[in-house]
């Protein structure tokens, strides 16, 4: 689908997106509960649940012990046996605690016992650079949760989507991770007030474009947007498209694109190697390689943890520029 | 909560059932006519029947790697028990599963588990639900002597204790985790040493004798239905066989002496005895249950061996859920 | 390099290899010591490490509680304090339980220290599937640590391979994780008698041939091995590349071979979506695009957990006819 | 073990060190000039100090979080402390690192940690190479109230126990995991109700008062060193600051009164009443120490200001030893 602009014109910012995401989720449906580290009273270390604690009381909004494993767990007991949890890892750095309760039970369950249940269960975790939080407070761990069947992985960027993804998932009967970007918080854009959810698997193109294919990755989308204006004064014509879910990702509006641009870039926050934007660029060879007229290209973090000084992590991450100068290096410009 | 005749020949039957499914299990696994790996759960009947006799339907349970005897317990059927394992599309998991995720979430059995400790964390998840959604149901987790040095039991019960959730937490220390002692895991005797650590009692029960457990479950199932919160119940028990299969890797780690002592306490012939000193059965009919679970089991197994293997095609269903 | 033949005639199977190449690692090092879940009296339930417990006694072959977290957290202190640790993971399934300590402490520790620590730990770990051991005890996992920086990742393939990966892992000064094979434990081959070290980071050229590559992962190798034979008989002349280490990648090996034949199949046991195999496609799109007559073609497991029933599980599983009709395919074939 | 005038002022010093040290990154941090999120130690003095003081450079020590503290007293530089907090090259980690990754091997000091509870199985590695390499070192972990409730934290203490490693698990009980009260993380007040989980011994010190830190913690230091075995060392102590900076994000989660009631037992004064009641040193004398901290932790600044940022190009060096 096509990004439409909607009619109602509300600007909220993506932090206040997150909480009406959770709180409607909430008042949807009874079943639905809100579980975490700090996720109460305080509405988490970044406040994104501000409020929900008071409004839904500590039955439905719970501080949880500094437990992932357990969390995780939880999810799984009470999504099997009638209820929708939602559940918070504070940082997506933090999956490795819980990696064992990700993979081996709420991804498999299902299909281990042969399709007799279903685990209607939602991950809100927040990932991402930026904000000099160094190596284990700023990662981008998508990859390894793109790898499981059985899972469905989201990244929103924008307050519209981190809204809609969140509605979806606990609307979906499936495990579905939502993970947020703490260094977009701030970003304000429309939301409207109702509930609505996103489609899972359904990319947005971003900005139309004919010359160039971008597939940016989460917050990746509002730098390579800046880097698409910085193009266009090189006669460029970039599309940016948005996949918004990684699992299951959706190749096809993905391949239109790249037939019709002929050229395409990846661009996520995690480090290369290995990251999801391997997988995309696999596919687009795979299906679109008599149409390509150049290689597909990746831009990623470096192999490296994140690191904590100002300059190094602003070296390390992926921005509008690099974006930029990888685009006319496909091209052969420069 | 009174011993009554019917609770004593349940608790006979579900550990007559177990054993017999176990032993004919281990010799079709022995014969090669059994693919995958079997951890039976011969000598620790005593403890799955003790329980789930206390528990309907509505309750869960989260099992281990040893999972046969609680299914069985929690009334499995032999049928789809045995096509489970044969990986027949008529088994409960469709054949996706095996002997170490066999389940039947419809009787609240959440599932054999290939993981070490992964069914505490999933039975609090269970018993957070059965109080939020206010009713009166339990869930028990089942879990080794060697699974409590898992980070996720822990997590798990201390989540159930600040909670106060209606979950008991059921160990079956055989004294083993595998190959290894439980001198050489922990340097303690005792699992319940860690419930003051949670914040809950911790009760013991000899875990060869049906009837202990069943009187120590039913407290501890008691205290959880009334909201009192969690308990950890520690059983004591044995496995006769190997960690894997009957006779498993011919490593020796036992003595024949402990494994004699432990014969010496069998809960079946132990609970026999009871029931012919107490008039319950005659030796003829307690004959006559081992005699009608052996022509079941029969029967189950050649049901499992006559149903058909699942089509290849399927690999890729069950997945997600698509509506 | 080129798969040599070696004057040593000793003919061994993958299963003592393992126990050889830990032998002499112990032997290499007074700091060397093996821990894990019943690796002592048991010798591993793959009895991979039989005879160990006795001959170094169990002040350095170390039976473990059952606490893979605790395990890793191990490796990390002993290595930070002077020691060479050999972690043994008994089922690769199990890193779940300790993806935090391998990815946030192990991997990251030298770089967050500024440089000022080594970690010369070796973590061994058995993976793949084939043997009806169901979900959650034959999965490949490696495109996880192939994507953490800090971490060397090999996955031999023959006996030869996993004694000198192992001691090449312990002599490393940096975490290199050898990911055994379970299913090729019978497998026998040359294995030289005295201590030797692979080449982290160096491919095998295991089949030379003109037509076409096939890059092929672990136990993959050996069913690529039986392809080429297939495939011969159609005069399609594959060249076999085993890259041995993972992390890092010889994509140098690979991009001279593709520069050669024109056309490539990547092959690995794990799941399609997300594995290495969308790497290293990526990688010889991206440098030998021009040289390519068609597009890198992948073959992985379908995107579902690993079933336990023997035909499913037959079905999930790559093997040398499905490479074979892949290559078939790429070419245009059939 | 006596308590003699050196180590009288010792603690002391190690107190005051960090005080100021704590004080001086918290403005710096609240006024923008440093970067990143600092977990002050101010208020838990006593626990770094009591039990540092008893540590050598051989003798290693994990942290948290909230690691300035112990780096401080552990003998860190504060040169390369600040120039570490401000992410300059010439930091303890050329800027890598961070606060939340402060270390000095060294020292001994493994680092600070993001990760809670990820300390303690780095430590049991620590105390297991001590006794492997044939030492009389021991490792300590650190680690918070909130910590106890990961199960790295029980992984690590059980093979410490069952391994009787030197390692000594010292908990700073602050009350509060973030914003949440302990009584709403777990069901016990006394993380020593843990100890008895494990088989070892749990022991109990007040945690604002450097003497009473220092007197438990040398005898579970000495039992270690001896080969005795690992202990629970459990200091309650309290934070004064926010969980992050000093005013944090403002939450109203803790009481004036409460605050007020641990601002009386303040272990800095505590000590400098006894230093002065003991004629250990007199008041001018004691302002003296501070003084001359705080001159070299104003110079300390100006060391990390004046020093370089790293160059962008070694952001990927350092992930590998290439020899
Ligand atoms: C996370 C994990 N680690 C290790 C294993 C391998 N394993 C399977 S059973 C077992 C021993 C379990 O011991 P215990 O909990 O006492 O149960 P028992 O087998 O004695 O019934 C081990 C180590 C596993 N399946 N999962
Ligand atoms: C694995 C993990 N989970 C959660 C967090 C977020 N977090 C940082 S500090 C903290 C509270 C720790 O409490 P405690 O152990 O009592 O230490 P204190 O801050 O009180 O010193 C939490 C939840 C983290 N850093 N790591
Ligand atoms: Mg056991
Ligand atoms: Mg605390």
């Amino acid at each position: 689908m096509t990004a439409e602009a909607t009619t109602e014109a509300r600007q909220l910012p993506y932090i206040l997106a997150i909480t009406e995401g959770v709180r409607q989720s909430l008042q949807e449906y009874d079943t639905s509960f809100l579980a975490g580290e700090d996720v109460g009273l305080a509405g988490s270390v970044f406040r994104i649940y501000k409020g929900l604690y008071a409004e839904f009381g500590p039955e439905r909004v719970i501080d949880s012990p500094i437990s992932e494993a357990g969390l995780i767990g939880l999810g799984v007991g009470a999504g099997a046996t009638g209820l929708r949890p939602m559940i918070d890892i504070m940082f997506s750095d933090f999956i490795g605690e819980c990696m064992d309760e990700i993979a081996n039970q709420l991804a498999k369950t299902r299909y281990m016992f042969g399709g007799k249940t279903t685990l209607p269960v939602t991950v809100l975790t927040m990932g991402g650079g930026g904000i000099n939080l160094a190596a284990q407070h700023s990662q981008s761990l998508e990859a390894w949760l793109c790898h499981i069947p059985g899972l469905k992985v989201m990244m929103p960027a924008t307050p519209h989507d981190v809204k809609g993804a969140i509605i979806a998932a606990n609307r979906d009967e499936n495990p579905v991770f939502v993970i947020m970007n703490k260094a977009s918080l701030g970003i304000t854009g429309e939301v409207p007030e109702e509930p609505y959810a996103v489609n899972i698997g359904e990319a947005i193109v971003r900005r139309e474009g004919s010359n160039f294919t971008i597939v940016a990755i989460g917050r990746m989308m509002h730098e390579a947007m800046t880097a698409a204006e910085i193009l266009e004064k090189d006669g460029i014509d970039v599309e940016v498209i948005d996949p918004l879910t990684l699992q299951p990702l959706d190749t096809e509006t993905i391949l239109t694109s790249v037939r019709k641009t002929h050229r395409a870039l990846v661009v996520h926050e995690a480090v290369r190697f290995g990251g999801i934007g391997a997988e995309i660029a696999a596919q687009i060879q795979e299906n679109a390689f008599d149409d390509l007229d150049a290689p597909v290209g990746r831009i990623g973090a470096p192999f490296s943890p994140v690191p904590f000084s100002p300059p190094l992590e602003q070296a390390y991450l992926p921005n509008a520029q690099k974006i930029a100068d990888g685009v006319k290096d496909l091209i052969g410009l420069d | 909560m009174e011993l009554t005749k019917d609770i004593l020949l349940d608790l006979h039957r579900r550990m007559v059932r177990i054993r017999h499914f176990e032993d004919e299990a281990g010799k079709l696994s022995e014969s090669g006519q059994m693919p995958g790996a079997l951890h039976l759960y011969v000598g620790e009947e005593a403890v799955a029947a003790g329980v789930m006799v206390h528990l309907s339907d509505e309750d869960q349970i989260t099992s281990t790697h040893r999972g046969h005897g609680h299914l069985v317990a929690k009334g499995g059927d032999f049928k789809q028990m045995y096509a489970e394992l044969y990986g027949r599309s008529t088994g409960y998991n469709k054949g996706k599963g095996g002997s170490m995720h066999i389940a039947n979430v419809d009787a609240g059995m959440l599932g054999a588990n290939g993981i070490v400790a992964a069914g505490p964390p999933i039975a609090v998840g269970a018993g957070f639900s059965n109080k939020y959604r206010g009713t009166k149901n339990v869930a028990v987790p089942f879990f080794g002597d060697g699974a409590t040095n898992e980070g996720s039991f822990h997590e798990a019960a201390n989540m159930a204790a600040v909670w106060k959730l209606p979950v008991v937490f059921v160990c079956e220390n055989n004294g083993y985790g595998e190959f290894t002692p439980q001198a050489e895991h922990q340097a303690i005797k005792d699992i319940t040493d860690r419930a003051a650590g949670y914040g809950m009692p911790g009760i013991q029960a000899d875990g060869m004798d049906a009837i202990a457990v069943w009187e120590a479950a039913g407290e501890a199932i008691e205290r959880a239905r009334n909201g009192e919160g969690p308990t950890l119940l520690e059983c004591k028990t044995y496995r006769y066989y190997d960690h894997v299969g009957r006779s498993g890797i011919g490593l020796e780690y036992r003595s024949d002496e402990e494994l004699d002592e432990y014969r010496k306490e069998d809960p079946i012939p132990k609970i026999e005895k009871h029931l012919i000193d107490n008039n319950v059965l005659t030796a003829d009919e307690i004959q006559a249950v081992h005699d009608g679970i052996l022509a079941e089991i029969a029967e189950a197994i050649k049901f499992a061996e006559n149903s058909p293997l699942p089509d290849p095609s399927t690999v890729t269903e069950d997945v997600y859920y698509t509506g």
